[in-house]
């Protein structure tokens, strides 16, 4: 069995990610107060994406994955895309 | 069941997969690919006749106009039985469960699907799906029609919506967990030598349409999981006096059943694409413009379920788009329907029944494709949406295509999947029979439709009476002709003569194992060094009149 | 009944559809044939064993063939693209003279109303030769009025409205029907739609019982329901003034301006929280569950006649 | 490693093989489930372009407290669980072991979290019904689309938690060896549940707030 060294190696990358996120959280809760008329939702939006994004290339390590699994992850984004904008061609247009 | 398969093969052969156990348990708990697939292949053949027998009262019942087999209620429930069994429990599993699970390894040169157990785990799915419906159906059944239109479907039904849903619903995952698997296997577990463009079109059909099973059938999912939501919860989502727009179900409804249609359709491409070239001993005219097709389709099909919604209540402007995009996702099927019979040419064609029934399906696929133009132009729809027109369009692509094409692989892949040879002359005249009631049943439909014949309607003007009893004469043929595979195959399994390797002489690896085929399916495993349907030099044309093709994809076949 | 109840062309779209219809069905048994045809000949010449010439294939035959039918049916696709949509956008905005008609889908019949008040149940008189505007409204789940005869369809939602427009020009007797499946007496929802010549339409609109006109019923609920005690001008509480309001474009509180047609002045008279007017404060009452729907068409007429005067006698 | 050879299975020559596969085969589910949520965050959009201020008025109603602190609670799970699924990677059973109880332990304090939110809601009278508090109507439209939502949502972390506990305890048992690629699968989704609580934060909890 390997002797266990601590594995401080393991945490370096992930807890800074983390901090990144936390702060982001910080940072969408705090700009949901402040008055930014019709800006607020997309910079609530914005951080979430860079949030998530975080999430998908770190943890998920999307960096270090082939282009098969990159590919796979924004599928189901792209099939996405398509169905709200061509429902919102009937809405969007509707008398 | 079990025994009778068991044949005294000489032992010094390696056991085939049907005899690496025989007990129940063997077969409920077996990884195999080729066992799901016949366990699938059981499975939805009781539901096709579950389902066949509900339309079967209907239409004995569309013969008098004033309805006097069944009350209202009694129809309604019956048309909405034949509607989720058929679509759920039978043509989208079809030919991706039963021939995609069996074939999929053997073609590709693999000894088994990416994911074995979630595999088994994907027909558990579908039984408990299949007991949730079977549930809602001896409860009293469903009576909003298979799709479930809100806010009849939320406020309105007192009927066992919440069960049927949620058999579809838990059967929709069991289509997930299919296409996961073969997008998996068909990527990762190609032999050496099997690049993508020598991949036979049968498994380019499975993995189009797992491609479409894994990205829409979730938002089938989602939609069911609102209905149930809003009918248990009372939370009110779609309904309309609380803000709520009906039109969002049928948005979200749709963005699933079309892209279902080409889950159903797509399959059948696959199977008709290898019988063709089989039969006619020639290599497929326009192999890429297939492969581009038939993705071309899974694609563009999911930009175009508001062609069903065009009297909803849509936006013209929407109307416009989703028309011109139905026009597009049409042009694929035309070069698919060309390149077969240019595979023809030139060809040493012969009419055994996989071929009669794939002829069929050419015909009639053909005819469904081009009525489908005329509901893809706005008002021609406006007039025939929700009439007998429809209803006989999706069937000729659905009944004329799907299960022409699941016949005819079931014909062609019999030998290879138990290893004896059905009866030829019984199964042409069942194919011929097929044919005959299919379009006695469903050609005066398209002339009722265009009439103004509303579909799901229990009585109806005296007007129709003698188009519904013409129909009604042709679903009769038409399920004698489906009775004739129930009998000849499975006497064929103690009668029928013993085949070997290639019966037909095609050129797919899955013609080099035995037949039926070992548990690993290969030994060793094959190396491909050929593109697929190598019947002739490239080049040239079906000259020899033999059975031998003039290469098999294998390297030492 | 017979069948030219349904297959006649009563109006000038429908033969416009009747044409497309059949230059499509021309189409199909053209291109049906062509292949089988083709796939007869080939089977017959090349079946096993024929003394058919086989050898090298032509030269020319694959990619240009290929690419040939594939911008055949590509352009043949587009042209009748075109051609349904020019059809469908010029049957799209009714002018402006068309003669209104209500029509109450409800669970399992169809209730229309006359611009003067004449009722009618799963029946529609009108005049050939002069359009019609249906705006049509459900009380319960989704139906869909249809007219074989005149070749057009429509949903009818709950809650919103939704408008079918013709000319008929045949007079006589034609089918109508619900075309959307709605319940257990879906198939028994059906009726006539009588078209009469324009002369016989006056007659037979006067000879039914007298009825005071949907305007002056809006007008006596108007007053009933209390609209009058906020919206006249006489009155007190600071409320938007209604006269000619259908068709004027609205500022509303949040910026937004909204021209007030019959689908604005619904949702304010039943959820009146929803489009607040800009300079007023939210105090109107909800009505949802007090007026139905006939009572509503009556108020809409009533904002609709422009000849509201404040205060002025019946 | 005796122990990496147990964790082979069947179709695969090599374990690096069958990693790939297991990593491409939950990414394609993770597409699906995109979609999933999909359907109701197009529901949600369509709503909320249809009536803007009943949703702001709904969703000033939901206690920001909970959210922010159930979305801290879960990415701090996605640190311990990228961490257990690294260091089972490299063969480190023990601190794979601690940062599996971790994860298990953040993902229950998540649904405890849960619990006490959908209590004070209950109380505040919020679940759409007949004696709703909020006016105008659509309002009801916002909560309904919540507890679908942050249902589903909580039923999809239950199913990881479950997966979560019984792969804990064979890793434990040693019955399942720490190079698995099961662990690969588990991570993945856990990951994805974490990203949809981030991408559902904005929309039912921030709007409004302004």
């Amino acid at each position: 069995m390997k002797t266990e060294t601590r594995a401080i190696h393991l945490w370096l990358m992930p807890i800074a990610v983390w901090l990144a996120l936390l702060i982001l959280l910080g940072l969408s809760v705090g700009s949901a107060y402040v008055q930014l008329g019709a800006f607020n939702t997309p910079t609530n939006l914005a951080i979430a994406a860079v949030k998530v994004a975080l999430v998908l290339v770190f943890f998920m390590q999307l960096q270090s994955s082939s282009a098969l699994l990159r590919l796979a992850s924004v599928a189901g984004l792209f099939w996405l895309v398509l169905m709200f904008g061509l429902t919102a061609s009937d809405y969007l247009t509707r008398p | 069941m079990t025994d009778i398969l068991l044949d005294s093969l000489p032992p010094a052969k390696p056991a085939n997969y049907l005899e690496e156990g025989h007990t129940l348990a063997s077969w409920l708990t077996t990884t195999d690919h080729k066992r799901i697939g016949i366990l699938y292949a059981l499975s939805i053949t009781a539901f096709f006749f579950i389902g066949g027998i509900a339309i079967g009262i209907v239409r004995l019942e569309l013969i008098t106009p004033h309805g006097a087999l069944l009350s209202d209620d009694q129809y309604n429930r019956l048309f909405t039985l034949h509607g989720i069994v058929m679509v759920w429990f039978f043509l989208v599993p079809s030919i991706p469960t039963t021939f995609g699970n069996f074939l999929l390894p053997l073609m590709i040169g693999a000894r088994e699907v990416a994911f074995p157990r979630l595999n088994l785990f994907s027909w558990y799915l579908f039984v408990a799906g299949a007991v949730f419906t079977v549930y809602s159906v001896i409860a009293g059944g469903v009576d909003t029609g298979w799709t479930f239109y809100t806010p009849f479907s939320t406020l309105f039904s007192n009927s066992h919506v919440i069960a049927a849903a949620a058999g579809v619903f838990v059967a929709g995952f069991s289509s997930i967990a299919t296409g996961v698997n073969f997008i998996t296997t068909t990527h990762m577990l190609r032999a050496p030598g099997m690049t993508w463009f020598r991949l036979p079109l049968m498994v380019w059909a499975l993995y189009t349409t797992s491609i479409v099973m894994v990205l829409a059938t979730p938002v089938l999912a989602m939609s069911l999981l609102l209905i149930m939501a809003e009918r248990f919860l009372g939370v009110p989502i779609f309904n309309p006096n609380n803000g709520g727009d009906p039109l969002l179900f049928q948005h979200l409804f749709w963005f699933y059943s079309h892209p279902a249609v080409y889950i159903m359709v797509l399959p059948a491409m696959g199977v008709v694409s290898e019988i063709f070239t089989c039969f006619a001993r020639r290599r497929v005219f326009g192999y890429s413009a297939m492969v581009y097709a038939l993705l071309g389709i899974g694609v563009v099909g999911f930009l175009v379920w508001g062609h069903h919604m065009f009297v909803a209540g849509q936006s013209p402007y929407a109307n416009l788009v989703f028309s011109f995009l139905s026009f597009m996702v049409a042009v694929p099927s035309a070069i698919k329907v060309f390149n077969w019979t240019a595979t023809l040419y030139r060809g040493q064609i012969s009419f055994e029944a996989p071929m009669l029934y794939a002829m069929s399906f050419l015909g009639l696929f053909t005819i469904g494709g081009l009525t489908g133009l005329f509901l893809a132009s706005v008002p021609i729809d406006i007039h025939v949406t929700d009439t007998y027109f429809v209803v006989a369009h999706f069937h000729f692509i659905m009944v004329g295509g799907t299960v022409s094409a699941y016949f005819a692989g079931l014909h062609f892949w019999w030998p290879k999947i138990t290893g004896r040879m059905y009866h030829e002359s019984w199964a042409r005249f069942s194919a011929v029979t097929t044919f005959v009631g299919f379009m006695v049943t469903f050609m005066p439909q398209f002339i009722m439709g265009y009439a103004g014949m509303p579909r799901r309607y229990h009585v109806y003007p005296e007007v129709f009476q003698i188009y519904h009893v013409i129909s009604s004469a042709g679903a009769l043929i038409l399920s004698v002709a489906y009775l004739f595979p129930l009998f000849y195959l499975p006497w064929s399994l103690r009668h029928g003569d013993r085949v070997g390797k290639n019966p037909w002489g095609a050129t797919g690896l899955e013609w080099t194992t035995p037949s039926p085929p070992p548990k690993d399916n290969f030994p060793r495993i094959p190396r491909v060094d050929v593109e697929p349907y190598a019947y002739h030099p490239v080049g040239q044309s079906a000259d020899t009149e033999g059975r031998e093709p003039h290469r098999p994809q294998r390297e030492d076949a | 009944m017979n069948l030219s109840d349904f297959t006649a062309e009563a109006s000038s779209h429908a033969a416009a559809v009747d044409r497309l219809f059949y230059v499509l069905v021309g189409l199909s048994i053209f291109i049906s044939l062509a292949v089988f045809a083709l796939v007869l000949l080939f089977s017959l010449r090349y079946r096993r064993g024929s003394r058919a010439k086989r050898g090298p294939m032509p030269k020319f035959i694959q990619r240009e063939v290929e690419i040939g039918w594939t911008c055949a049916t590509f352009v043949l696709f587009l042209f009748i693209f075109w051609w349904a949509a020019a059809s469908q956008l010029s049957a799209l905005t009714p002018p402006k003279n068309a003669l209104e008609i209500s029509v109450v889908a409800k669970q399992w019949m169809w209730k229309v109303e006359q611009p003067n008040g004449v009722r009618e149940i799963n029946e529609i008189h009108v005049p050939a030769d002069k359009p019609v505007r249906l705006s049509m409204i459900s009380q319960d789940v989704i139906h869909s009025l249809f007219l074989p005869a005149l070749r057009i369809k429509q949903d009818v939602l709950p809650q919103r409205y939704t408008y079918l427009w013709f000319t008929a020009r045949k007079t006589g007797t034609f089918h109508l029907t619900c075309a959307e499946f709605c319940g257990t007496e879906h198939s028994r929802m059906a009726g006539r739609i009588v078209v009469l010549p324009p002369a016989d339409y006056a007659r037979w609109i006067e000879a039914q019982p007298e009825k005071l006109g949907l305007a002056r019923e809006g007008e006596a609920l108007y007053r009933s329901l209390g609209c009058s005690g906020c919206h006249a001008t006489a009155s007190t509480v600071h409320a938007p003034d209604l006269n000619g309001v259908f068709g004027r474009s609205v500022h509303l509180a949040d910026g937004r301006t909204v021209t007030a047609d019959e689908a604005y002045l619904r949702d304010s008279i039943l959820l009146p929280g929803r489009d607040i007017v800009a300079g007023y404060e939210p105090v109107m009452p909800s009505y949802r569950g007090i007026v139905s729907e006939e009572q509503m068409i009556r108020l809409l007429a009533y904002l609709k006649s422009s000849s509201i005067k404040q205060g002025a006698e019946p | 490693m005796s122990e990496a050879s147990h964790a082979l299975n069947d179709p695969w020559s090599t374990l690096a093989r069958q990693r790939a596969a297991m990593s491409f085969g939950v990414w394609l589910f993770l597409a699906s489930e995109v979609l999933f949520f999909g359907g109701a965050l197009l529901g949600y959009t369509i709503y909320r372009d249809l009536y803007p201020d009943a949703f702001r008025l709904a969703a000033r109603e939901t206690d920001i407290v909970y959210g922010t602190l159930n979305t801290a609670i879960l990415l701090t799970s996605s640190l311990t669980m990228f961490v257990a699924e690294r260091s089972a990677h490299e063969g480190f059973r023990r601190t794979s072991l601690w940062c599996l109880a971790a994860t298990l332990a953040l993902g229950s304090a998540f649904l405890v979290v849960k619990g006490f939110e959908y209590y004070d809601d209950i109380a505040k009278g919020l679940f759409p019904g007949p004696a709703f508090p909020l006016q105008p109507a659509q309002t009801q439209i916002f909560w309904a689309f919540y507890w679908v939502m942050t249902g589903v949502h909580a039923i999809h972390l239950i199913l990881g938690l479950g997966i979560l506990a019984a792969m804990t305890v064979l890793l434990y048992r040693r019955a399942l060896p720490p190079q698995s690629p099961s662990f690969q699968g588990l991570a993945l989704y856990w990951h994805f549940v974490d990203s949809v609580w981030v991408v559902l934060l904005p929309l039912l909890y921030l709007i409004g707030r302004a």
